[in-house]
């Protein structure tokens, strides 16, 4: 398998499909809002979203009626509180039911680990004495065949497809990130395919032997597509739009704020490009 | 006496609890301006950690979410987020972590996940985090929340987050690594566990603030502790050092953010 | 806990102690040669040698009797054939008998990581029908507790003391590792104390977020020890000398050749400064 | 016919077996000169996978160790050992593993940890390294050795690494993820696995070598495949191409290395 270069809507049409499993990844940087909003606007359903942080690009996604489950360990607007659609999917199931496998940020980096391995659980001290595993199932434990003690399990997570955001890609398909990675290389090597939008295409990468990076033979396709992960960040690109974090609280508290948002901005932008400039319309 | 609000006393009163060199696992919001007031203040050489995987980090503004690219650029280095947890939480690496909650109990168990029942929530909160293997694995933790009947709670709704369980040693027979929650900061002054049972009792007031108060604003009838100290107030240097961290912050994060098209 | 910066002679005097568990990492680049010629020079014995390629080094160390235990993956002399000196403890307990724990890259690497996370167990799909486990009882096996499937277990490594050769240091000790760096991390990552000798001491490290980096509160010493690779190599530094690999077998093929020339070469020779001299000696 | 070594041969015989864009984890000696051979000729875009974890790596001579610092400077990235055993080959990323060995039975399975007994051996050789895992997880894998009745045995005295077992069908029935040994390169010509058997027969012969040659250097009864082919003789370019590499490589490390002090 070699990367490919797709637009991003061709990227999504042929690798993100309804029902199926998906992991968009980047803890708080690269998120990969992009590759979010082409989802709604291709109408996926019954999706399983998986991601650490569902952040605001899986609040849109929920509220959008995307998702019929969510693996997650924090579900909030970081540093400004709620993610209004996911609070009302969970708590008054808007606009659809919407299932929870809920973990902590240990056991769902145990769990992207283990699938990056391919093993079939990771191993972890952790939710002790908590009441997690009471409310998910998948929670289990395993005993030490040394020690005889008890250690928390996770299943690995294996997503059908995980999706990206990176700083560059070299003309193989060869992909660099740099800065805060979470656990965004271990979804990468653990889901079946990989799509990956990049910030640039450059002819070659800059060397760096240990660098953070994804040789062109785990990507499916890389779509070129500046402005990615706005209003995320992409470290030397540009920054974290924290004021924009802070608006969608009020945008999203309410369902027709919401609703008519994400039509204009989203439903009725043929791109991120379109999109992006919409939001440079209403700052004008 | 330095006029403060009680948030920045709180800050300043967590700030001061730190020591030099010490490894800190750092939350967003209170914990993080407390830690990098103590970083600017008598602590120059703590080590702050914070889980999007950056080690050493001396950020010039406090960041508004966890992963801001200021706490990336200066950093003594960024690694994965399985690492952070693994090679260096779950391994002992961690002196104190800082902790927040919606509701805590007296024995400094955590909910941070639900309030309501589980599967039909009245408030959904954020989930857990990493706070339920920072209680278990950080040497000590400092919890770090405003005090209301409503927060300071008989019974939690959802254990997100293990403290002392149900006192009298029940934390260390459960075999947990870390010590546990050691100080509770709050708006009024500080609790910390009765060394027999893990009750969480008044240890220190504010100045000026009576016990009374103290009392209203914790859902169980709150003990006193042997000794109830007194926390002094905000230097002005130390309030000094924390305004202009704030001022610099709010300036940085009002800055606009080019769109980038 | 800060780094301290020491001579070679006190960090090994203060932090290798008889009977410990040691490890020496680095994979086939920064092997630390100058730290294990140093631990020869003080005559520390009943070392349990942990090492996933012995290399050289060991073969030195075993050959002048420092250890009893050696747990290891493969134990050759790279592109050239044996180790000598070990074969002849195996072989003929020559000059004492040494244990062998034995395990392939893949246990040995699960084995680390488990340490590095302070889990009591690593787990792999590994030694799958071959007759490795019934040799070595340390590695057991473990169920799935989803899939019910068996997997292979490999105990936690956590040596008393990790020693490891890196490029730089700065002036707090945290350690800048670049190029080949195999399971050093791991390795140091899960040792109770970690002695690092350096290159070069620098004021402030290249900045490189993403880097590979020991911050210096992990760090027990740093020793200033130019060479300290040699003859393996240190990228960016010196290359390895492959020719000093093919000569080793002739001087450790025979008993009596290889204790003359440890003698001349380490034992006489004051610290590593002086064994270079020698070397050089030798060429001239 | 060009005249040239049996090594020579074998290693061009190896080259062929590549194909352009494979991931290919590379052991030393015979292996990685066939695959090295192969990106110069007919393979250009192959991906070399070293265990000391270069990936991608286009050397311009041959490293004498499996982590010479050629390795490292040529390759696309370099990744932490541990990952490169479980993210890559563990994940089933590598389609073809290399791998040699002292001896080898007719089913493929393979020693290279003792000749006489583990407790008290006749020779005691390197070990496993990563060939166990390699042999497990590879989707197939080629084994180069040279044959004499003594490396290629009825019996072996430690199985190091599995192959097919004990034959007919017993390597699938334990579930092993990858495909087994597919090609063994022997200084005579190639043997591959019986459809339904999976022992090993001769499949094909250097030109102009005889199958009493074969018969004498394998310590087992040889059997023939239904169709055993002609390994035709190396081409001009290929034997330019592989000797100028060693030739580059014998310069290279012939090449003093200055003492560092």
């Amino acid at each position: 398998m070699s990367a490919r270069f797709l637009t991003l809507a061709d990227a999504i049409a042929e690798h993100v499909h309804d029902g199926a499993c998906v992991a968009l990844e980047g803890f708080t940087h690269l998120i990969p809002f992009a590759a979010g909003h082409e989802i709604i606007r291709q109408r996926r359903h019954d999706l399983h979203l998986v991601r650490m942080t569902p952040d605001l690009i899986y609040d849109q996604m929920i509220g959008m009626g995307c998702a019929r489950k969510l693996t997650f360990s924090w579900g909030g607007n970081p540093g400004v509180g709620s993610l209004h659609r996911l609070r009302d999917a969970v708590e008054r199931r808007w606009p659809a039911p919407l299932q929870l496998d809920e973990h902590s940020h240990a056991g769902m980096a145990a769990a992207y680990c283990a699938g990056a391995a391919r093993l079939p659980f990771g191993v972890l001290r952790g939710y002790a004495n908590t009441d997690l595993p009471a409310h998910n199932p998948a929670i289990r434990s395993v005993q030490c065949p040394y020690t005889g003690e008890t250690l928390a399990a996770v299943p690995a997570i294996n997503p059908d497809v995980t999706l990206l955001h990176a700083q560059s890609a070299d003309r193989q398909g060869n992909i660099a990130l740099h800065g805060i990675v979470g656990a965004a290389r271990e979804a990468a090597l653990a889901a079946k395919s990989l799509v990956v939008t990049v910030e640039e295409l450059v002819d070659n990468l800059a060397p760096a032997m240990n660098a953070v990076l994804l040789p062109h033979w785990l990507v499916s396709a890389v779509v070129h597509c500046p402005g990615g992960a706005y209003p995320s960040y992409a470290q030397g690109h540009y920054e974290r739009d924290n004021a924009f974090y802070q608006q969608w609280d009020a945008i999203a508290r309410d369902r027709e704020s919401f609703l008519i948002w994400m039509d204009r901005h989203v439903l009725r932008s043929v791109d991120h490009r379109d999109f992006l400039g919409r939001l440079l319309e209403d700052a004008a | 006496m330095t006029i403060c609000t009680r948030e920045e006393w709180m800050t300043i009163a967590a700030s001061r609890l730190l020591w030099d060199g010490c490894v800190c696992f750092v939350g967003i919001g209170l914990p993080s301006a407390a830690c990098n007031l103590a970083r600017l203040t008598h602590a120059p050489e703590i080590v702050l950690v914070y889980e999007s995987g950056t080690l050493g980090t001396r950020p010039d503004v406090l960041p508004l979410s966890i992963g801001d690219g200021e706490l990336a650029r200066t950093a003594t280095c960024v690694v994965p987020l399985p690492e952070i947890f693994s090679y260096y939480l779950q391994a002992g690496r961690v002196d104190v972590g800082f902790l927040g909650a919606a509701q805590i109990d007296r024995y400094g168990n955590l909910n941070s996940t639900v309030i309501g029942s589980y599967d039909t929530p009245h408030t959904r909160l954020p989930g857990a985090g990493g706070a339920p293997e920072i209680a278990t694995h950080a040497r000590e933790t400092f919890v770090m929340l405003k005090a209301t009947p409503r927060s300071f709670v008989a019974e939690l709704d959802f254990r997100t987050t293990a403290g002392y369980l149900q006192g009298s040693g029940a934390r260390g027979r459960s075999g947990a690594p870390g010590g546990g929650p050691r100080s509770v900061i709050t708006d009024f002054g500080l609790l910390k566990p009765h060394p027999d049972t893990q009750e969480l009792q008044l240890a220190a007031l504010f100045s000026g603030v009576g016990v009374e108060e103290a009392r209203a604003a914790v859902g169980w009838p709150l003990a006193l502790a042997a000794h109830v100290g007194i926390v002094d107030p905000p230097e002005a240097r130390e309030l000094e050092i924390l305004r202009a961290l704030h001022a610099r912050t709010r300036q940085a994060h009002a800055r606009p953010v080019a769109i980038p098209l």
